[in-house]
C-alpha cells in the first residue's frame, strides 16, 4: 500500500472516530462509524487480507450499523439535548487517554520489529479466502464451535431480553 | 515519505483504541458508548491485521492465525452489540433512559 | 483413646446444637472427658517419656508432612487435666440458662474441645487449628448471653484472636520454612529431634521468633496486645470466662513452649534492635504485663475486672519462666500454667456466682458476703491465696521455680532486675486481690448480700475441686514436674 | 527421734485440714482437734527436749530438677530450734486452752480454732525449718494463718482493714526475703542452711553482694518482726481476738524474724554494714515504739507497742552481734508479754469488751488473780530485778554498750520508757477507782476473775516469767552452749569461722538498767496515780509520729495515683488509641474507599483506565 | 474412558436439548428443566473422573492444539460443573422472586432459558480450564461473558437486573477491548497462539520488553476483569447486587475460577522471561495489596449481604493474586500456586455455593438481602443460620473449615516469597474479614426476629446445604482429595514457578 494511501484512510478513520466522539446525535455518531470501519477496511485490503476487509464492510457497515440505527430509530433518540460534557469527565477522560497514547508511543519507540518494514510475501496471487477458510474450519475448528455456541447464545439472550409480554 | 513500517500501523490502531477509550469515559448516551467499545475492538484488529501481514511464514503467506482471530473478534463484537442493544431495548422499556447518569442507583 | 476423648465433647456439643438433649447431657461429656483424661493420665509410662498414645492419620498433604495426628507427653498431659478439671468446673457453675440453653452448652463444649483438641495435637498444624474452634462459639457466647457491652466485647475480642492466629500463622509458616526442606515436618515429635540440631541459623531465627511472639502475644494478652482480656473475661458468661481464661489462653503458652523454645533458642541472645535483644524485648513487655497491668488492676472497681486484668498480669509471670530458658523457669512456666488456669478458673466461677446473685461486680454495691455465702467465700478465698502465690498451693511451687529460674547460672543482668522487679508484682497482686477480697466477702454486710444463696449440691464438689487440685500439686509439685522435665529437657537440648 | 519433728509439724496440718475439710460444723469437734494437735506438738517438743540435745536432721524432696534445683522439706532440730519449739508449742498450748473459754461464745469458733491450727503448723514450720526456701515457705503461710485470724471478726471494717493491712506489710518484707534467697541461691548454688554455711566463701568473696543480700533477708524480718518502717501492722493487728493477740503478735509469730535472724546469723555476722543497719533499725524500732506506747488508751495497743519496742530491742541485739541474748530476750519475753495480752484478754473479757484504759480502773480488787499475773508480768517486761526480763534484758544492754553509746543509750531511754508505760497501764487501769460513765458509783458488773481455763494459763505464765531468766531454768532448755551465748559477742575469726567470745562485763551496764526501771516506774506512779484521765497529752507520739498517716499519703500519692494513670493509659492510650485506633482507621478506610463506588459507569471506566495507567506507569519504572 | 471433550459436547448437548425441550413443551412450570439438568450433570460429574489422558503426540489440526486435559484443568472443569449444579438449585429456589420480574401472563413463562443458560456457561468456562490457545481461550472466555450479559439482565422489568447488566456489559466489553487488544500484542510479539509457543517465542526475544510489559499488562486487565482484581473491580458490587442472586453466585465462583486459571495460564510464558519477572511480580503484587485493602475494608460498612458478598468476593481475589504474586519463589514444600489457586476455589467454591443458598432462601421469603433480614434467624430456622454461619466462618478462614486451608497455603506462599508488606495486609484484612463474616452470624444469633415463622427451604436444597456444610469441615481437615485431584500428573501450571 502506498504511504499516501495509508495516511488517508488512517487520518480519514481517526477523524471518523472523534466524529463519532464529539456528535451530539447518535445517528449522526453511528454513521461516522460506518465511514471509519470502511477506512479500516481499506487499510485491511492494504494489508492483502481481503477477506477480513470485506467481512469488515459486510458485517459491520451491512449488519452491525443497520442494528444501531434500527435501534435509535425504534427507540426514537434525539440528540443529548443540551448534555454537555463534564468538565472534570472531560479533564480526567483526556488525561487518561493521553497518558495510555503517550505510553503507547514510548513502547512503539522502544520496539525493535517495529522500526521494520513489511516483508515481502512468498506468493503472487493470495488464496486468501481459502486460507482463511481452511485455517479457521481445520486447525482452528474447536474455537470456531464455540464461537458458534456464543452466538447462539447470543441469540437467546436477544430474544429472552427483548421479547414482549405474552399478553 | 518514507516506507510503511509496523509502527505506523500500529500508531494508527493505538490512536483508534485510544480514541474509543476516550468517547467510553465521556459519552453518556449508551448507544454511542458501543459505538466507541466497536472502534476499540476494530482497533485491535487493525494491529492483528497488520501483525498477520508482519509475521509472514516460511511458506511466505501471512500469518493466518491472526486472521482468524480478526475473524473471531468481529463475530464476538456483534454478537455483544446484538446482546448489548437487546438490553438496552429492555431498559429503555423500563426506564425511557438511554443515559448513564439514570443508572445510578447501584451503588457504595 | 485421644480420638475419643476429642470427640466426646464434640459429638455431644453437635447433638446439644442440633437440639437433642439438655445441660445433663453436658455434664455427663464433661464428667467422661476428665475421667478419660485421668485415664490416659494414669496410662502414661513416666519412666518412659515423650509422646505415648499416638495416633496418626495419612499425610494430609502430598510431599508435606502434615498429618491429623494426636499424642501426649507430660505438658500436654498436665495441660489436658487442666482443661477437664476446668471444664467440669465450668459446666456445673454455668448460671442457669433460660433461653437456648443448648446452644450454650454446646458452645461450652466446643471451646473445651478446641482447647482439649490444640493440646492433643501432635502436628503443629492441627495445634493451631483446634485452638481456633474456641473461637466462633466464644463470639455467640459472649454476644449473647454476656453481661455489659457483650457485643462490643465480642467483636474485640474475636478479631484480636483472628488477627493474633493470623500473625501466628505466619509465623508458624516462617519458621516450618526456615527449617531446612528435607527436614520439614509439622510433626511435632519429629520437629522436636530436628531442633536438637540447631539447624537454623542465629541470626535467621530471630525474624519467626518476633512474629510467633506477637502471635502467641496477642493471644496471651502480653503487653501491648492485652486489651481485649480483661474486658472479655468480665463480659463473657461464666463457662466462658473461666474455660478462656483458664485453658485456652494457655495456648498459646504452650505453643511457645513447643515451637520458640526448641527451634528458636539462639533469638533471644541476638538483637533485634540496637543492643536490645530479643530477650530483653520480651523482658521488658513482661515486666509491663507485671508492674503495668498490675497497677492498672489496682485501680479496678469492679470484681470481674480485677480477675481479668491479674489473669494479663500473672501471664507475665509465665513469660518469665520462659525467658530465662532454662529448666527451672520452664518448668516453672509449666507448673504456673496449670496453677493458674485452676486458680484464675475457680475465681471466675465465684464471681460468676456472685454475679447471678446481685447482678453487678461493682465494689460499691458489695460487701460482708462471706456470712451469707460461705461456700463461695472459701473457695474465693482459696483461689485468692492461690494466686498471690501462697505456700500450699502449685502457684507458689511454680513462681519460686520461675523466680530461681531468673537467677541462675548465666541469666543477664537484666534477667535478674526483671526477676526483683517481677517479685514486686508478687506484692502487687496481694494488694489488688485482698482488696478485692475485702471487698466482696467482708467488712459490713449489704442488704442485698444478706439474701445470697449459698452454692450447693454437686456444684460444690466441681468447684472444690479446682483448689484441691492447687493444693495436690503445691504440696507435691515434684509428681507434676516429673511429666514435665522430658518434655522441658528434649525442648532445651 | 527423727519421727518427732514431723509430728510437731503435721499434727496441727492434719487438724487445720480436718477443721476446713469434715468438722467446720461441730464447734466441739474443731476444739478437740486443734487442742489434740498442740497438745501432740507440746507433748513430743518436750519429748525431744528430753531426748538430748543432739541435732536431728531429716528431709523428704519437694522439686527435684537434677543438678540445676534441689529443693527438700527438711527439718531441722538443734538447740536453737528447741527453744523455739519449746516457746511455741508451750505458749501455744497454753493459748489454745485459755481461748476454748474466751472464744466460746463466737459463732466462728471452728474457723478460728482451724486457723490456730494453721498457724501453729507454719510457725512451727519457720522453726524446724533447715533451709531457705522453707523457711519462707511458712514464713508466707504464718502470714496468711495470721490474716486469717486478725480477720477473724471480718463483719468488722476495721478488722478486715487489719487483716490486709498486717499482710500487705508482710509482704514487702517477703519481696525483700525472697530477693535475698535469690541472691544467695545465685551466689552459692544453695539454699539449706548448712549448705549456704559451707559455701559461705563465695559470698564472702564479694562484701557487697553478701551485704546487699544480709540486708533483703533482713528486710524479711522487719516485716515479721514489725521492725520500723513496716511496723505499722502490729498495733492495727490487735483487731484480732486477743488470744491470738498474745499468741501470735507478741510471743511466736512477730519473734519470727528474730529467730531467723539469729538461725542465719552466719550469713550477717561476716558484714559490718549490714550488722550497723540492723543494729540501728532495732534501736530506732524500740526507742519510737516505747516513746507511742506511752501515749496510747488502748490496753491491747499499749501492749502492741511495747511488744515492738521489745522486738526492737531483740533485733538491735542481733545487730550488735548478740544473737543469743536476743534468743534469750525472745524467750523471756515470749512468756511475760503473752502473759500480759492474756491478762489484757481477762480484763477485755471481764469488762465486755472495755479497751480503754481510762474506762477501767480499780480492777485489783474485783480481778484479783488476774491483777496478780498481770503485775508480776509487768515487772518482768520493765526490767525489775530479778524477774526474767531483767537478765534478758540486760543481756542485750550490755552487748549495746560493746556496740556503742549510739546504740546504748537510745535502748536505755526505751527501758525507762518501757517502766513508764507498762507502770502507767497498771495503774489506771487496776488501781484508783472503778471508773463510771457518770462519775461516781460502781457499775453493776465491773469485771471479775475468769474460770480455770483462763486463769491457770496466767498463772503459768507468771511463774515462768519469773524463773525464766535463770540458768537452772533456761540452761538445759538453750543447752549449754547456746545458753553460754547469751552473754558474750558473736565475731568472724579470720578464719570465716563464727566465734563467740564473752563480753566484757561492765557492771555498770546492770546498775544503769535498775536505775531505768526504778526512773520509769516512780516517774509513772507519781504522775498517774489517782487521775481519772490523761495529763499528759502529746499528739506526736499520741498518733505514732503520724507515720500511719504519711504511709497513707503516700500510698494514695504513689501506688494509687500510679494505678489511676495506668488504668487512664490503659484505657485511653493503648484500649482508646492504638487498639480503638487501628480497628477505626481501618473502618474509616473501608469506609472511605467504597465512596469510590458511585455507581456511574463513566466513572467506573475512568478508575478502570487510570488503573491500567497505573499499572503501565509501575511496570515501565 | 471418555474423551475428556466429551464433558463439554454432553453439557452443550444438554443444553440444547433442554432448549429444544422448552420451545415445544407447553407444561407451565419449568421446574423440570433444571432437575433434568441437574441429574444429567451430576452424571458428567461422575465422568469426570473417568477420562482418558491427553494423547502423547498431537498431530496439526486436532483439537488438542487448543485444548488440555492436565489434572488441574479437570478439577476446574468439576467446579464449573458443581457451581453449574449449586447454581441451577439455587434457581429453583429462586423462581418466584424471578417470576416476579419477568412480565407474563402466566406464572412460570420466560424462566425457561433462566434455567439454560448456565449450561452454556458452564461449558464456555469448562472450555476456559482447558484452553492452551490464546484464540481459544478469547473463544471460551467470551462465551462465558456473553452468557452472563445475558444472565444478569435476564430480570427485565427489575430495574436493578437491568442496571447491573448494562454495567456489566459495557465495563465487560471494555475489558474484552483491552484483552483482545493485549491477545494482539502477544501475537505480534511471537507470532503464535499457542501459549507454549509463545513462551518459546517470548523467551527468545530481545529487547523488547517494554512491549511484552505492554501485552502483559493488556491482557492482565482483561482478566483482571474477571477475577475482580483492583483497579478493575468496580463493577463487582453492583453487579452483583443487581443481578438475580444465582447468577450473582455463579459470577463469584465460575468467573473467577475461570479467570484465574486463565491468569496462571497467561502469565507462565511471561514468567519465562527472566529480564521482566521481578517487574511482573512487583505489579502483581501491587495488585494483589490493592485488591486485599479494597475488598476487605470497603466491605465494613455494607448492609447489603450481597453487595458485602461482592466485596468480599474481590477480598478473596486479593487473597488468590497474593498467591499469583508470590510464584516467582523457589520450591516450598506447599504444592506449587496453581494447586493452592485450585484448592482454594475449590473451598471458595463450597463457601459461597452455601452461603448463596441461603441468601436466595432466606431473601425469598423476607423479601430483603440487608443483613438485618437475617436477624434472629437462628431461632427461625437454625439449620439455615448453621450452614450460614459454615459458610461464613470458612469464608472467614476459620480453622477446619474448607476455606482456612485455602489461607493458610497462600499465606505459605506468601511468606515463602517474603511478601511481608503483603503478609501484612493480608493480616488486618483477615482481621476485617473476620469483622463483616460475623455480622451476618451475630445477626443470626445475637438479634430477635422481628418475624418468627419458619423459612421455608425445599428437601433439595436442604440436601445440598447439609452435603456442603459436611464438605467443609470434611475438606477443611483433610485437603488430601482436592490437593491431590490438582496435583494428580506433574501438571503444567503447577511448574509455574
Amino acid at each position: 500500500m502506498s504511504p499516501v494511501l495509508f495516511w488517508a484512510f488512517t487520518l480519514l478513520m481517526l477523524a471518523f472516530g472523534v466524529s463519532v466522539i464529539l456528535n451530539r446525535n447518535p445517528v449522526a455518531s453511528a454513521l461516522s462509524l460506518v465511514g471509519s470501519f470502511l477506512c479500516l477496511a481499506s487499510l485491511f485490503v492494504g494489508l492483502d487480507a481481503f477477506f477480513i476487509g470485506v467481512i469488515q464492510v459486510l458485517v459491520y457497515a451491512g449488519a452491525v450499523m443497520v442494528l444501531f440505527l434500527f435501534i435509535i430509530m425504534l427507540l426514537d433518540l434525539k440528540a443529548e439535548q443540551r448534555r454537555r460534557f463534564n468538565p472534570i469527565a472531560l479533564v480526567g477522560g483526556a488525561a487518561v487517554s493521553g497518558a495510555f497514547v503517550a505510553f503507547l508511543l514510548h513502547v512503539l519507540k522502544s520496539f525493535p520489529a517495529g522500526s521494520r518494514a513489511f516483508p515481502n510475501l512468498g506468493v503472487e496471487r493470495l488464496d486468501d479466502v481459502r486460507l482463511v477458510g481452511f485455517a479457521l474450519f481445520n486447525h482452528f475448528n474447536l474455537p470456531f464451535q464455540t464461537v458458534g455456541v456464543l452466538v447462539l447464545v447470543a441469540s437467546i439472550g436477544v430474544v429472552v431480553l427483548s421479547r414482549r409480554e405474552l399478553k | 515519505m518514507q516506507t510503511l513500517t509496523l509502527n505506523h500501523y500500529l500508531l494508527a490502531s493505538g490512536l483508534l483504541f485510544s480514541l474509543g477509550f476516550a468517547g467510553v469515559m465521556l459519552r453518556r448516551n449508551i448507544i454511542t458508548i458501543f459505538m466507541c467499545l466497536e472502534l476499540m475492538l476494530n482497533a485491535a484488529n487493525l494491529s492483528l491485521v497488520a501483525f498477520s501481514r508482519f509475521h509472514v511464514g516460511t511458506d511466505g503467506l501471512p500469518n493466518y492465525n491472526a486472521q482468524v482471530l480478526v475473524f473471531f473478534i468481529i463475530t464476538v463484537a456483534a454478537a455483544e452489540v446484538a446482546v448489548g442493544l437487546a438490553v438496552i431495548v429492555a431498559l429503555y422499556r423500563a426506564r425511557q433512559t438511554t443515559h448513564v447518569e439514570d443508572l445510578q442507583s447501584l451503588k457504595f | 483413646m485421644l480420638t475419643t476423648l476429642l470427640l466426646v465433647p464434640i459429638v455431644t456439643a453437635i447433638a446439644l446444637l442440633l437440639g437433642f438433649g439438655n445441660r445433663s447431657w453436658a455434664k455427663a461429656s464433661a464428667l467422661v472427658q476428665l475421667a478419660l483424661t485421668l485415664f490416659v493420665w494414669s496410662g502414661y509410662d513416666q519412666t518412659l517419656g515423650g509422646y505415648q498414645f499416638v495416633s496418626a492419620s495419612e499425610p494430609l498433604f502430598a510431599g508435606l508432612d502434615l498429618r491429623f495426628s494426636l499424642g501426649v507427653d507430660g505438658l500436654s498431659l498436665l495441660l489436658l487435666l487442666l482443661t477437664g478439671l476446668v471444664t467440669v468446673a465450668a459446666v456445673w457453675m454455668s448460671p442457669k440458662i433460660e433461653k437456648r440453653a443448648n446452644l450454650f452448652d454446646g458452645s461450652v463444649l466446643l471451646i473445651s474441645a478446641g482447647a482439649a483438641g490444640a493440646f492433643l495435637a501432635k502436628d503443629a498444624f492441627f495445634m493451631y487449628a483446634f485452638h481456633e474452634l474456641a473461637l466462633i462459639p466464644t463470639f455467640l457466647l459472649i454476644g449473647y448471653w454476656g453481661s455489659g457491652e457483650r457485643q462490643n466485647v465480642a467483636w474485640k475480642v474475636t478479631i484480636f484472636l483472628a488477627v493474633g492466629s493470623i500473625v501466628l500463622l505466619a509465623g508458624l509458616v516462617d519458621l516450618y520454612l526456615a527449617i531446612p526442606a528435607a527436614l520439614r515436618s509439622f510433626d511435632l515429635q519429629k520437629l522436636q529431634e530436628v531442633a536438637a540440631q540447631h539447624l537454623i541459623p542465629a541470626t535467621a531465627q530471630v525474624r519467626p521468633w518476633l512474629l510467633l511472639t506477637a502471635g502467641f502475644g496477642i493471644l496471651i494478652s502480653l503487653f501491648p496486645f492485652h486489651s481485649w482480656a480483661a474486658p472479655a473475661y468480665a463480659s463473657a458468661p461464666t463457662p466462658v470466662a473461666m474455660l478462656h481464661s483458664g485453658v485456652l489462653k494457655k495456648f498459646g503458652l504452650y505453643g511457645i513452649i513447643r515451637l520458640v523454645v526448641p527451634f528458636l533458642p539462639e533469638a533471644f541472645k541476638q538483637p533485634v534492635w540496637g543492643n536490645c535483644t530479643a530477650q530483653d524485648l520480651l523482658l521488658g513487655l513482661l515486666l509491663c504485663n507485671i508492674l503495668y497491668i498490675g497497677l492498672v488492676t489496682i485501680a479496678q472497681r469492679k470484681l470481674d475486672y480485677v480477675i481479668g486484668y491479674s489473669s494479663v498480669m500473672h501471664m507475665g509471670y509465665v513469660f518469665l519462666g520462659i525467658a530465662s530458658m532454662n529448666l527451672i523457669g520452664l518448668s516453672g512456666a509449666c507448673l504456673l500454667m496449670f496453677s493458674h488456669g485452676l486458680s484464675v478458673a475457680a475465681l471466675f466461677a465465684v464471681s460468676g456466682a456472685i454475679r447471678e446473685r446481685e447482678g453487678s461486680l461493682n465494689f460499691e454495691r458489695l460487701g460482708g458476703a462471706a456470712k451469707a455465702v460461705p461456700y463461695l467465700a472459701i473457695c474465693f478465698a482459696l483461689a485468692t491465696f492461690a494466686s498471690i502465690g501462697l505456700p500450699g498451693f502449685s502457684n507458689f511451687a511454680s513462681e519460686t521455680l520461675v523466680f530461681f529460674g531468673g537467677f541462675q547460672n548465666g541469666a543477664s543482668t537484666f534477667l535478674k532486675t526483671a526477676t526483683i522487679l517481677a517479685l514486686w508484682g508478687v506484692v502487687i497482686s496481694a494488694v489488688y486481690m485482698l482488696r478485692a477480697y475485702k471487698a466482696v466477702f467482708l467488712g459490713e454486710k449489704t442488704t442485698a448480700a444478706a439474701k445470697w444463696t449459698d452454692l450447693d449440691g454437686s456444684a460444690r464438689f466441681a468447684l472444690a475441686a479446682l483448689p484441691l487440685a492447687l493444693l495436690l500439686a503445691g504440696f507435691f509439685p515434684q509428681y507434676f514436674l516429673g511429666y514435665l522435665k522430658p518434655t522441658l529437657e528434649a525442648a532445651l537440648r | 527421734m527423727e519421727f518427732l519433728p514431723w509430728l510437731i509439724l503435721l499434727s496441727p496440718l492434719a487438724s487445720a485440714a480436718c477443721i476446713l475439710l469434715f468438722a467446720h460444723r461441730s464447734k466441739a469437734l474443731s476444739v478437740t482437734l486443734s487442742l489434740a494437735a498442740v497438745l501432740t506438738a507440746f507433748g513430743a517438743t518436750v519429748a525431744l527436749l528430753a531426748a538430748g540435745s543432739q541435732t536431728v536432721a531429716s528431709s523428704v524432696t519437694w522439686i527435684n530438677l537434677g543438678p540445676a534445683l534441689h529443693l527438700t522439706i527438711g527439718l531441722k532440730v538443734d538447740a536453737l530450734t528447741r527453744v523455739m519449739l519449746l516457746v511455741v508449742t508451750g505458749i501455744g498450748a497454753l493459748v489454745h486452752i485459755y481461748s476454748t473459754v474466751y472464744m466460746a461464745e463466737d459463732e466462728g469458733k471452728s474457723r478460728f480454732f482451724g486457723s490456730l491450727s494453721l498457724f501453729m503448723f507454719s510457725m512451727l514450720g519457720i522453726v524446724l525449718a533447715d533451709s531457705l526456701t522453707m523457711i519462707f515457705i511458712f514464713w508466707e503461710l504464718v502470714g496468711v494463718s495470721s490474716f486469717l485470724l486478725i480477720g477473724h471478726w471480718f463483719t468488722k471494717e476495721s478488722a478486715a482493714k487489719a487483716a490486709n493491712k498486717a499482710f500487705l506489710t508482710n509482704r514487702i518484707g517477703d519481696f525483700g526475703f525472697m530477693s535475698g534467697i535469690l541472691l544467695v541461691w545465685a551466689a552459692t548454688g544453695a539454699v539449706g542452711f548448712d549448705a549456704v554455711q559451707q559455701n559461705m566463701a563465695k559470698l564472702t568473696a564479694n562484701p557487697a553482694l553478701l551485704t546487699l543480700a544480709a540486708l533483703c533477708l533482713f528486710c524479711g524480718a522487719v516485716g515479721k518482726s514489725a521492725q520500723v518502717p513496716l511496723h505499722v501492722w502490729l498495733p492495727d493487728a490487735m483487731e484480732g481476738p486477743t488470744p491470738v493477740s498474745a499468741l501470735i503478735h507478741a510471743a511466736t509469730m512477730v519473734a519470727a524474724g528474730v529467730y531467723m535472724l539469729a538461725r542465719l546469723f552466719f550469713l550477717f555476722a561476716p558484714s559490718p554494714d549490714a550488722l550497723t543497719v540492723i543494729a540501728a533499725i532495732g534501736v530506732v524500732t524500740a526507742l519510737l515504739a516505747a516513746l507511742m506506747a506511752t501515749q496510747q488508751d488502748d490496753i491491747k495497743r499499749i501492749l502492741a507497742y511495747s511488744t515492738l519496742s521489745q522486738l526492737g530491742f531483740m533485733v538491735a541485739a542481733i545487730g550488735c552481734q548478740a544473737p543469743g541474748s536476743a534468743m534469750f530476750h525472745l524467750f523471756t519475753h515470749a512468756f511475760f508479754k503473752a502473759l500480759l495480752f492474756l491478762g489484757a484478754g481477762a480484763v477485755i473479757h471481764g469488762l465486755h469488751h472495755e479497751q480503754n484504759i481510762w474506762k477501767m480502773g480499780g480492777l485489783r480488787k474485783t480481778m484479783p488473780k488476774t491483777f496478780l499475773t498481770f503485775a508480776i508480768g509487768t515487772l518482768a517486761l520493765t526490767g525489775a530485778p530479778f524477774l526474767a526480763g531483767f537478765f534478758s534484758k540486760d543481756a542485750i544492754l550490755l552487748a549495746a554498750y560493746n556496740k556503742g553509746p549510739l546504740f546504748f543509750f537510745p535502748l536505755l531511754l526505751s527501758a525507762v520508757l518501757t517502766a513508764f508505760y507498762m507502770t502507767r497501764l497498771v495503774v489506771v487501769a487496776f488501781f484508783g477507782e472503778a471508773y463510771h460513765p457518770t462519775g461516781h458509783g460502781h457499775s453493776k458488773d465491773h469485771g471479775h476473775d475468769g474460770p480455770a481455763a483462763m486463769t491457770v494459763p496466767l498463772l503459768i505464765l507468771a511463774a515462768l516469767s519469773v524463773i525464766a531468766g535463770y540458768g537452772f531454768f533456761a540452761e538445759p532448755i538453750f543447752g549449754h552452749d547456746l545458753f553460754h551465748t547469751a552473754h558474750s559477742l558473736a565475731t568472724f575469726s579470720a578464719a570465716g569461722v563464727l566465734e563467740y567470745v564473752d563480753a566484757p562485763h561492765v557492771a555498770l551496764v546492770p546498775m544503769l538498767a535498775v536505775g531505768a526501771f526504778v526512773l520509769g516506774t516512780l516517774g509513772a506512779w507519781m504522775l498517774y496515780s489517782g487521775k481519772a484521765k490523761d495529763p499528759v497529752r502529746i499528739p506526736l507520739f499520741a498518733n505514732r509520729f503520724y507515720i500511719d498517716e504519711a504511709y497513707a499519703a503516700l500510698i494514695a500519692g504513689s501506688q494509687e495515683m500510679l494505678a489511676s494513670v495506668s488504668d487512664w493509659v490503659d484505657r485511653y492510650l493503648i484500649d482508646g488509641v492504638l487498639v480503638r485506633g487501628i480497628a477505626g482507621l481501618t473502618w474509616g478506610t473501608g469506609y472511605a474507599l467504597r465512596l469510590l463506588q458511585l455507581g456511574n459507569i463513566q466513572g467506573y471506566a475512568f478508575i478502570f483506565g487510570a488503573g491500567v495507567v497505573v499499572l503501565l506507569f509501575l511496570l515501565n519504572k | 474412558m471418555f474423551a475428556p471433550i466429551t464433558l463439554e459436547i454432553l453439557v452443550l448437548v444438554l443444553g440444547f436439548a433442554l432448549l429444544l425441550a422448552e420451545s415445544f413443551s407447553n407444561a407451565p412450570s419449568k421446574r423440570a428443566l433444571p432437575k433434568i439438568a441437574l441429574f444429567v450433570l451430576a452424571w458428567v460429574f461422575a465422568f469426570s473422573f473417568f477420562t482418558a489422558p491427553a494423547p502423547d503426540t498431537v498431530e496439526p489440526g486436532s483439537f488438542w492444539n487448543f485444548y488440555s486435559a492436565s489434572p488441574i484443568s479437570m478439577m476446574f472443569k468439576r467446579i464449573a460443573l458443581l457451581t453449574t449444579m449449586g447454581v441451577l438449585v439455587m434457581s429453583l429456589d429462586y423462581e418466584s422472586t424471578l417470576a416476579k420480574f419477568i412480565p407474563s401472563s402466566r406464572p412460570g413463562a420466560g424462566t425457561g432459558e433462566f434455567y439454560i443458560l448456565p449450561l452454556f456457561t458452564c461449558a464456555g468456562l469448562m472450555l476456559m480450564a482447558s484452553a492452551t490457545d490464546l484464540v481459544m481461550a478469547f473463544a471460551a472466555l467470551e462465551l462465558v461473558t456473553i452468557s452472563f450479559y445475558v444472565q444478569v439482565a435476564y430480570m427485565r422489568s427489575n430495574s436493578a437486573s437491568l442496571e447491573a447488566g448494562i454495567k456489566y456489559l459495557i465495563l465487560g466489553a471494555l475489558s474484552t477491548g483491552f484483552f483482545v487488544y493485549g491477545l494482539t500484542w502477544v501475537f505480534g510479539l511471537t507470532g503464535e497462539t499457542h501459549f507454549d509457543k509463545v513462551a518459546l517465542k517470548l523467551a527468545a526475544l530481545e529487547n523488547s520488553d517494554t512491549a511484552i510489559l505492554f501485552a502483559l499488562l493488556l491482557v492482565l486487565v482483561g482478566l483482571g476483569f474477571k477475577v475482580a482484581a483492583v483497579p478493575f473491580q468496580s463493577w463487582v458490587p453492583d453487579v452483583y447486587q443487581g443481578a438475580p442472586t444465582p447468577v450473582t453466585a455463579f459470577l463469584s465462583v465460575g468467573s473467577k475460577a475461570a479467570g484465574f486459571l486463565l491468569l496462571l495460564r497467561v502469565l507462565e510464558p511471561f514468567l519465562g522471561v527472566s529480564s521482566i519477572q521481578p517487574k511482573v511480580l512487583a505489579v502483581l503484587g501491587t495488585m494483589a495489596g490493592a485488591t486485599l485493602i479494597y475488598g476487605n475494608l470497603a466491605a465494613l460498612p455494607q448492609n447489603n449481604l450481597k453487595r458485602l458478598l461482592a466485596y468480599s468476593s474481590i477480598g478473596h481475589a486479593g487473597y488468590l493474586l497474593l498467591a499469583v504474586a508470590s510464584v516467582g519463589a523457589t520450591v516450598t514444600g506447599f504444592g506449587a500456586v496453581g494447586t493452592t489457586i485450585g484448592f482454594y476455589l475449590f473451598a471458595y467454591l463450597l463457601m459461597t455455593v452455601l452461603g448463596f443458598l441461603v441468601l436466595t432462601a432466606v431473601s425469598t421469603q423476607t423479601k430483603g438481602e440487608e443483613i438485618q433480614h437475617f436477624n434472629g434467624l437462628s431461632k427461625r430456622s437454625p439449620f439455615l443460620a448453621f450452614a450460614l454461619l459454615v459458610a461464613m466462618s470458612s469464608l472467614a478462614g476459620v480453622p477446619l473449615t474448607a476455606g482456612f486451608y485455602g489461607k493458610f497455603l497462600v499465606f505459605a506462599h506468601a511468606v515463602n516469597a517474603q511478601l511481608w508488606v503483603l503478609v501484612g495486609l493480608g493480616v488486618v484484612t483477615v482481621g476485617a474479614g473476620f469483622y463483616y463474616y460475623l455480622r451476618v452470624v451475630a445477626a443470626m444469633y445475637w438479634y430477635e426476629p422481628t418475624d418468627t415463622a419458619p423459612i421455608h427451604v425445599s428437601s433439595l436444597s436442604k440436601a445440598v446445604m447439609a452435603l456442603l456444610v459436611v464438605c467443609i469441615f470434611v475438606f477443611g481437615v483433610n485437603p488430601r482429595p482436592i490437593l491431590s485431584a490438582l496435583q494428580g500428573a506433574p501438571a503444567k501450571v503447577a511448574a509455574a514457578h
